[in-house]
């Protein structure tokens, strides 16, 4: 009942995120692969799972396919619009995220996340967005997806170029104890990566069918730890397959 | 859930419990359902400690207060607190007081997971010196003047379940307000459990035809309880009027041990549940404290063509 | 035009109250007196006044003469209605009150309120109230005017038995400036007394017809400072009894 | 009061300006016509440092920003305000970056006149290596594991104006928005004056029938401006939808200085105001935009009987 052969990228990234939302009931996502992760989640591993947008939006129920959080169809029939003031202290800061997905130019062995700049702040190369409310997900969920379409040594470094959102081990070494664990999975076209929490490293924990160990270490900035079995990753079922491309997006508005 | 099954599941012996509703949707039934059932040892919680705050003291439920304001409104006093409060009769109550800014803070604080709240008022007060809770700090920036500032704060607090009553909610909790929205949703994100009590339990076509209504999400609450005009003698925007006769009668029942046993007798331990507390003050009563039509003009959320 | 002799001591403080409000923009006002003084206000020296209610009401237009802060009647057809977190932070400590009328059970020489408390704290003779906003109110009001109904050495103590609400020479013995100038009139059944802010002693600058400047110095707990000169306050005239009597309070509920 | 007299009276060289809506009613109007003004050295406080901002930067108004998010939504890049960072092309922009929740607890810390306010994030990030703003302070409460506790804060911002878009008022400002309302509230409430920007002014009976959608008080506003479709390319929740499109092209226009000058020279200096603006994209264009009907359903706030 495997169907990987007919699996693109962005499919396969958004059914291996949707299994490791099992039982959650609350994440914070942004639109796009989380979004898709999240919304398949709900119709298998997680079916009281509540997104909820940075926006403000919890319990949304759209007409269309989002194209960002804020997106009117996102408002229109929701459950509650919050003020940003609630959303980001009482939901988030208040405890109530249990899955924060972040996205980042660069993430580090500790999942440390920089989405500010490429070369130095003050004169950067490439100037990126910022923390947006990235520093408060990685700060305030119980734990941090992050997913990553390229696996690549660019992107996971030994040293970021600046740490916009830091990890547990960051913030103790700062002298205050995060509420979260920090990013506990990253799921990259590669495989997948995985800790625990404060005091350790991101270890591969599984690849994707056909890719082999040394390929995924050579992919990565650092000298990455491997589990003491290595997984392959079960491909997406034809029934994830499915529901992803006739409920979640049929309009394959994300599913390039 | 039934009021019944929800205070027997989310109120325990020395549990910390805040009520709130300013004025407006006081969950009194809730209050009452705590005495039938006989829970001792409470930290009550509640801004402004009024009538059902003096009907859990004289329930022997509460041996602490933490509270801003122990009056029963503009109507008079609270008999029962001030007996605790004054004589230790029959015991003493432990009393933690605040400012109601002080309060609110206490429950922005909690429900932000903050450490502290800083606010802008305390300093000369005699309040510091009777409660240690209220602390100071140095701000890291500069003040007007240029010299270090002080300001002070006050501590979180998480209540272990609060208690609120609201006009309406969805099955899964999705709570709606209007009117007087006071500080109920800071203390249900405050607080680890939240119970919700409503006039009605809605569709959810009602609730999602108005998203911006929905002042708590279900996210933060644990139980729903339908119990109409649970509220009274406070009121419930567009459902009920304020008993102001009873806020009134009050002072004079709670004055009097004798005659506030007769009452608790009569009407809280007396009646099985809110519905017969309802059915015995008869729809006359109620006539008298109905309220007409004011509808509000409906907005456009729009749909995409 | 005056209408001494038939005026009612309610009626007086709040037509004299009133007249202070001239030019005033917002109100944080009680019910009773201080709801009579201000609606006359907007009848008369303030056509642009608003009165802020405790309970979160901006802009009432109640159908009937509300009994309570929180009188479902204050809240139907108002302008705005705040959650009491905007209220108390954003309205009153943000610094939008001008006026702030208070009671209290006991007022010293320099305007300090104690409505918590007749004898020790701990184990009290009477427990009144308390704060509830009264320390906001003063704090961050502009200024704060207290209506008192029966001036008595009882109420004007040369010592507070605990102070609530302090004016800002206690604050700054505190270390902390507060925004306002404490009280500024205090509006009794003798007379008015007076200060302008921090460093003052309230002082007798009026009397009511009638009443001698000894009088008041004698129902006044310690040495009462009087103006240079003290006038005479001018009785409600009969056009400010007329709005009083038919407008503002037509069913005669406050003005006993 | 019109757009230009609004701007004229409340927006001065050297000024903080700050322009809140997040996604949704972001006041591009009143952005357009400060560029028309010829304002300078502008510092600009907004938390989405989106198109409305880059059109500032090209508009050669500001010469400080402080935001916590530099991009075009999800839609690519800002050419204008990367060319000034990267490149200090054509002059440095001096820029003061913040998280989205430090931004907010600024404009909190702004609205309730406090010296700072705490929050839970910052702890081990490089931003307070490059921002002195954000600093810690050490709770006087022993935290959870009895130690004392430290927290990062944030100082508050006062804006000399804070400009927002909303759906409608009332003659006198009293403003109400639906939909996302994000942090247009507290941003108002921080600043020492406040224009609001509406689709339309309304009747004191609409906003009065639902005091509950009034999030700004006329108290706090010191102009309202009528200005249908002043949030394009945003969207107003029930008037129209979020032109996507120009999202995208956005990134293209503003990385070409070039075609960035043509389009402002066409779109912004080429219009005498927003009304022209709207006319030149024509009907049918808005039509592309505009949404169906999805109402409220009425609560009934009710009348004493």
């Amino acid at each position: 009942m495997t169907a990987t052969t007919t699996a693109t990228s962005s499919e396969l990234l958004s059914v291996v995120a949707s299994r490791e939302l099992a039982g959650k009931r609350t994440v914070f996502a942004g639109i796009g692969l989380p979004t898709l992760a999240a919304s398949l989640a709900h119709l298998t591993v997680a079916p009281t799972l509540e997104i909820v947008y940075e926006s403000g939006v919890c319990g949304a129920h759209p007409s269309h396919l989002p194209e960002t959080i804020a997106d009117a169809v996102l408002i229109t029939g929701a459950e509650a619009v919050l003020s940003m003031a609630t959303l980001f202290g009482s939901v988030l800061q208040g405890g109530h995220i249990d899955v924060g997905f972040l996205g980042a130019a660069q993430i580090d062995r500790h999942g440390n996340l920089n989405s500010s700049v490429i070369g130095d702040w003050d004169r950067p190369t490439v100037r990126l967005p910022g923390s947006g409310g990235a520093m408060e997900v990685m700060a305030n969920s119980s734990e941090v997806f992050v997913v990553m379409r390229r696996h690549d040594p660019r992107s996971f470094m030994a040293e970021l170029d600046f740490c916009t959102s830091p990890g547990p081990d960051r913030a103790l070494a700062d002298g205050i104890t995060p509420r979260g664990a920090g990013v506990t999975r990253v799921i990259t076209d590669l495989g997948i990566l995985a800790r625990a929490g404060a005091g350790e490293e991101l270890q591969l924990v599984a690849v994707h069918p056909g890719v082999t160990v040394d390929q995924v270490r050579a992919a990565t900035g650092w000298d990455l730890r491997t589990a003491d079995e290595v997984g392959t990753v079960e491909p997406p079922t034809a029934a994830e397959l499915g529901l992803l491309r006739e409920d979640v997006d049929p309009g394959r508005v994300y599913l390039r | 859930m039934t009021m019944k099954d929800a205070i027997a599941s989310f109120v325990h012996d020395g549990d910390t419990v805040s009520l709130e509703g300013f004025t407006h949707l006081i969950p009194t039934a809730a209050g009452h359902e705590i005495i039938r059932q006989g829970r001792r040892n409470l930290t009550v919680v509640r801004m402004t400690a009024d009538i059902v705050v003096d009907q859990l003291l004289a329930g022997g439920c509460v041996t602490k207060l933490v509270s801003s304001f122990v009056g029963n409104s503009s109507a008079g006093s609270l008999g029962e607190l001030r007996r605790r409060i004054e004589h230790a009769d029959p015991e003493p109550l432990a009393f933690e007081e605040y400012s109601h800014y002080g309060m609110i803070c206490r429950y922005l604080a909690g429900a932000q997971r903050l450490p502290f709240h800083p606010l802008r008022s305390y300093a000369g007060s005699d309040l510091p010196s009777v409660n240690p809770g209220i602390r100071k700090v140095t701000s890291p920036y500069p003040g007007a003047d240029g010299e270090p500032e002080q300001i002070y704060v006050v501590p979180p607090v998480n209540p272990d379940v609060t208690i609120i009553h609201a006009q309406r909610a969805d099955r899964s909790g999705n709570t709606q307000v209007w009117g007087l929205t006071g500080v109920q949703a800071e203390a249900v994100y405050a607080a680890k459990k939240a119970v919700v009590v409503v006039e009605e339990i809605v569709e959810d076509e009602v609730v999602r035809s108005d998203p911006n209504r929905t002042v708590i999400p279900s996210h933060a609450v644990h139980a729903v309880v339908a119990c109409p005009r649970g509220a009274h003698p406070s009121f419930a925007q567009g459902y009920y009027d304020r008993d102001n006769a009873f806020y009134r009668a009050w002072s004079h029942i709670s004055k009097d041990p004798a005659r506030l046993r007769e009452w608790m007798a009569e009407w809280v331990y007396g009646t099985r549940d809110h519905a017969e507390y309802v059915a015995k003050q008869g729809e006359e009563f109620w006539a008298g404290l109905a309220v007409g039509e004011a509808m509000s003009l409906p907005v456009n959320y729009g749909r995409r063509l």
